[in-house]
């Protein structure tokens, strides 16, 4: 996509900025990044205007499921690293802690400001298998594991809440309302008393 | 104060059949054994269509048919007249006997006509049992539970102690008793379950014409339910009032083991932790495997059930045991609605479901006016219980998972399963499926994948 | 002369999967053994995607990952590195090759690299198997039958005849396969089942993380499968170059019984009257009492069902036993559509159905599209297939029963069985209720009692 | 409901008429009656062109079914004998020859009404129980029984077919609509295969 948009700059003039619609920070960053562009005082007053009403609607019901999610602890791993910033930044605002963060495709330079944006501690994860993501899955006992669909099978087969975030997806992410969908589906799956059966019985370690 | 408290409200469509209707069950579910109804003619033909609709079955109840004579001068002639008269026709073992609103209101004194029968009756005549059942006194629910209770007291002998297991299971359908026997003879266990219609009310197609009634729990195990090793009840209520076991206790020091019906992992995981004890052997691999493959289920759907709210009506055991196992897989039983009255399932909810009563409303002895009223103002995505509750979630475009007695607008009443792992697997398939098909189905755009 | 007959229509909505998803369920269903694409990553991903999507389990399929250098100069180099990691990371025993459409296209010599592989691996190394499956020819049903006869021809041996049975199921669901070894062990028979994924693609929680793959069919058992008593083998289409047990009868003589898929009673009845035979006991009172059952359920449904209109497909086999299974319950397969092609559909058809064909309208090597203008001609009352047949259930407002692979839109896919009296009373039991339920809810008084 | 009738004519004067609306014969003759009452030209007129379309509307549908039901056998057992003759004659225009027919309530003269309407061969049964109706309905090899809804699952048991005529049918049987609806299902359930299920292993007699 930055290809094609850094073509049509070169080529035709068309001028491009660089966003993410994932997340309540990026959202609204995006707006108002749209919005600085065209330097014109009555569109970044109602951009302010929309951002803050939107973000008053979405975060009383954030604000609960932030009350159930605190202290809980994910791991990620995303195709390109662009996703996992946004995601790290959403998980966040959940009061959800990043234990590890990779992708497939990242760069040496995009695992550096991955290292400086996450907090202290988070590992990051540079191409792995999946017999690797299960090892760090299990030694950081992580509640959530974000990754492919293909993923999916093998976090609930160890236990692990699991959210995709590819383009399969039949609810949208993105977006305030996206957020909100994220939250809801972070929300179930980390607080389904189904792992409590896994636990009780098939789990080593003291997780609970 | 609220004025409308004090006036009387009359039940709009019950959420529960007729006391002797169980009690019909009950005796169906015993080799060699006649139900007869004391009452009038009216009762047994509705009880009779009832079951057949329900098992699509031949069901054969004897009754004394009341006229208005007998209303006026007592049933006595008309059920000596009846009991002979089925003596004649089925040569049976035991003929239970289980009475009706008019028989009771009239005052009828029964065990007394029992006596002053069973004194004319010839030494190899068959057993007497009655048990009384008036409809405005408990629902089909209490009438099964009373009448295995009238058949432990009259039957139970005491005796050298053995190491069999008596199993009441209360109102569950053909196939589950059959995977009840399945599960005891996997542990080495010799049961005495009372009921058996297993085939009596799920019989395959025969080859001439029978009286049926040769099927069921043999009169002699029966009376060696005194001498067992252990009673196992499935009873979420703990109503001893109707408890065989506590009879079973009580008289002959039987261990009684009150447990919930087995629906769900962990009431399951009660029930066979239960039985490894009982058995003193490891639970069997091929259960261990179908628990192990449900938890993996559970886990597979937790997204499609997190939060969704279901409304369930039915008997107060089973209202129980289910609220108990939706909890358990990440639902909320907004509602719970026991058609008869136990006046324990809130207590019996709370205990096991603490924390979460807030969201849950319980009550009990309602009918489906008040059902539907209340559903209506909880939005559930969807319900559990009979085929009665087919006008309500019509009303209220809310699918219908159905379970229970009577179902009468599908077919396979008899194998719609909910007890021990097997079942529950089956129970589970069929509620998310159903929130998955209305999701689908009400969607504008349509899922294809899910 | 039809001007349009001239012209090549293309596939729309293809009713069927891609060929070597065949043959990767088949390498999944053997202890120790990986499948293994050759071919480029897409088709490994799409084919993990699908099989995930329907059995919610984890699925390891390796692939050569063709790049663009593959395509010009042959992926013998991607080949051997895949071989050489997969030995790495999964020490199998067996590695399942199957081609895809690109390797196939540019004309990879499959077996002389084999060859080169083999001689270069060590004398302990894994079994290396090859299938030629490329998507332009077949379906993924073929791809399953030649994978069955690949490991087959590569692994049996001549040695003393044992009492073994051979069990060539063809793509059936876990829980039929779990099944199909009950029905074995109930008769006293041994049986290899292959393949066997009914643990792959269908375990319980996991304790630890797992290869996965260690269940399956035993490397050993398939050694000895020419030595086998005999092997039933389940094909309704009498396919000899994709039959595993044409391989041994030809090689070893062993005994080949062609049968269909046990779907329904008569078909059922064939396969285990054979089984009674081979195993020289009565068939076993469990099935007896199970199939009379089975019957009994079927007269109590007979008139819901009677006339009643289904559109069929999926693979020739199953819509072949499928429409024989409704014709012995009084419906008519109106549409017999499969998305493979045998050629022999009609007349399988016209043999076991005579006097009804004139009723029943039959093509193989069909779309979607097709079958959904077919269909809205034909005004069924029901469809029966895998879930890509949602599209059409939702656009003609006619109830769809899941069966088949994909079905990605229900949970539960590995326990929708057809197979034996007890999985067609499964089947049975949700026919008719879709049939009713779609008749109460679009009944404008709404039945309560049927 | 004759009671009810006649008790009007007494005390109102009140006219009234005894017909049935089962069967082709019998809902014609009903409407012929009331015509007839009015000795109105004109309502004859329009009586006679209705009662033609709807035999005209109905009767290729019924003589489809006929070619298969032909010589068929069915057995009656109905509440009041009343109903029984209505039946004995739409069976007729289908083809099906009753093989027993009797009543819970029909009284002597009823019974001799009923010989003298069926053809020779009969059985008219009087009050029996089930047990005598299995009887008659093994002997006679009948295809069809007719009863009530609590003899279903007996005849079903049996491998026989059935159709209930009591109150409780969800699919009306009068009138020329009501004698598609009877036909249709008694076709249904003669002609349904299922019954070859039982009779290749569990039939005693060389019944077909």
């Amino acid at each position: 996509m930055v290809h094609l948009a850094r073509h049509m700059q070169e080529k035709y003039g068309i001028p491009y900025i660089h966003v993410s619609y994932f997340g309540i920070q990026d959202m609204s960053r995006a707006l108002y990044d749209v919005a600085e562009f065209f330097a014109d005082n009555e569109v970044l007053e109602r951009t302010q205007s929309l951002v803050r009403q939107e973000i008053q609607r979405v975060m009383p019901e954030i604000n609960r499921y932030r009350q159930d999610l605190q202290g809980k602890k994910a791991g990620i791993y995303t195709g390109g690293a662009f996703k996992a910033f946004s995601l790290v930044d959403s998980l966040r605002l959940l009061g959800i802690q990043t234990a590890f963060v990779g992708s497939q495709t990242g760069g040496p330079e995009d695992y550096q400001r991955l290292e400086a944006f996450c907090d202290e501690g988070t590992i990051i994860v540079d191409d792995a298998n999946i017999m690797e993501l299960v090892r760090f899955a299990q030694e950081t006992r992580i509640d959530l594991f974000i990754g492919g669909v293909k993923e999916r099978p093998v976090a609930y087969k160890l236990g692990i809440g699991f959210c995709d975030h590819n383009h399969e997806r039949k609810i949208s992410l993105a977006g305030f309302e996206g957020m909100l969908n994220f939250s809801r589906e972070v929300h179930a799956t980390i607080m389904s008393p189904v792992w409590k059966l896994i636990d009780s019985r098939n789990r080593q370690a003291g997780r609970n | 104060m609220n004025p409308q408290s004090t006036i009387a409200v009359s039940t709009r469509n019950p959420c529960r059949m007729c006391t002797p209707l169980g009690a019909a069950m009950v005796f169906s579910g015993i080799a060699d054994a006649v139900p007869f109804l004391h009452g009038s003619q009216g009762c047994s033909t509705y009880i009779r269509r009832y079951l057949i609709g329900h098992f699509r079955e031949p069901v054969d109840i004897a009754c004394s048919n009341f006229g208005e004579s007998s209303v006026i001068f007592g049933g006595w002639q008309n059920l000596h007249t009846g009991i002979h008269a089925v003596i004649e026709q089925y040569h049976p073992r035991l003929i239970g006997i289980a009475t009706t609103c008019l028989a009771e209101t009239i005052g009828e004194d029964i065990p007394q006509m029992i006596h002053r029968l069973e004194q004319e009756l010839p030494e190899d005549g068959p057993i007497l049992v009655s048990v009384s059942t008036p409809s405005y006194q408990g629902s089909h629910s209490d009438g099964f539970h009373r009448a295995v209770k009238a058949v432990v007291e009259k039957l139970a002998q005491p005796g050298p102690a053995g190491r069999h297991i008596n199993v009441f299971s209360g109102m569950i359908c053909p196939e589950d008793i059959r995977h009840l026997k399945d599960i005891f003879a996997e542990f080495g266990l010799q049961a005495t379950l009372l009921p058996d219609y297993s085939d009596a009310l799920d019989s395959g197609i025969w080859n001439r014409y029978e009286k049926n009634i040769e099927s069921g729990t043999p009169i002699e195990s029966i009376r060696r339910c005194g001498q067992a090793q252990a009673t196992i009840e499935f009873s979420a209520t703990g109503d001893f009032s109707t408890s065989a076991g506590e009879t079973l206790l009580r008289r002959f020091g039987t261990p009684l083991y009150m447990l919930p019906l087995p629906v769900g992992v962990r009431q399951c995981d009660t029930f066979f932790e239960r039985l490894s004890v009982l058995s003193a052997t490891e639970i069997p691999a091929r259960f261990t495997a179908q628990r192990s493959r449900l938890i993996d289920s559970y886990v597979d759907a937790h997204k499609y059930v997190f939060g969704k709210k279901a409304v369930l009506y039915g008997p107060a055991d089973w209202v129980a045991a289910l609220a108990i196992f939706l909890c358990e897989i990440g639902m909320v039983p907004v509602l719970c609605a026991a058609g008869d009255h136990k006046g324990t399932l809130q207590e019996h909810l709370r205990e096991h479901l603490p924390g979460t009563m807030d969201s849950i409303t319980v009550v009990e002895d309602t009918d489906f006016a008040s059902i539907e009223q209340m559903a209506a103002g909880l939005k559930p995505d969807i319900l559990i219980g009979d085929s009665n509750g087919y006008k309500m979630s019509r009303n209220l475009n809310i699918p219908l998972v159905r379970l229970g007695l009577p179902i009468h607008d599908r077919i396979g009443a008899s194998r719609m399963t909910a007890i021990g792992y097997q079942g529950t697997q089956q129970l589970f398939d069929r509620i998310v499926n159903t929130i998955l098909e209305h999701q689908q189905d009400n969607c504008s755009i349509g899922y294809t994948h899910l």
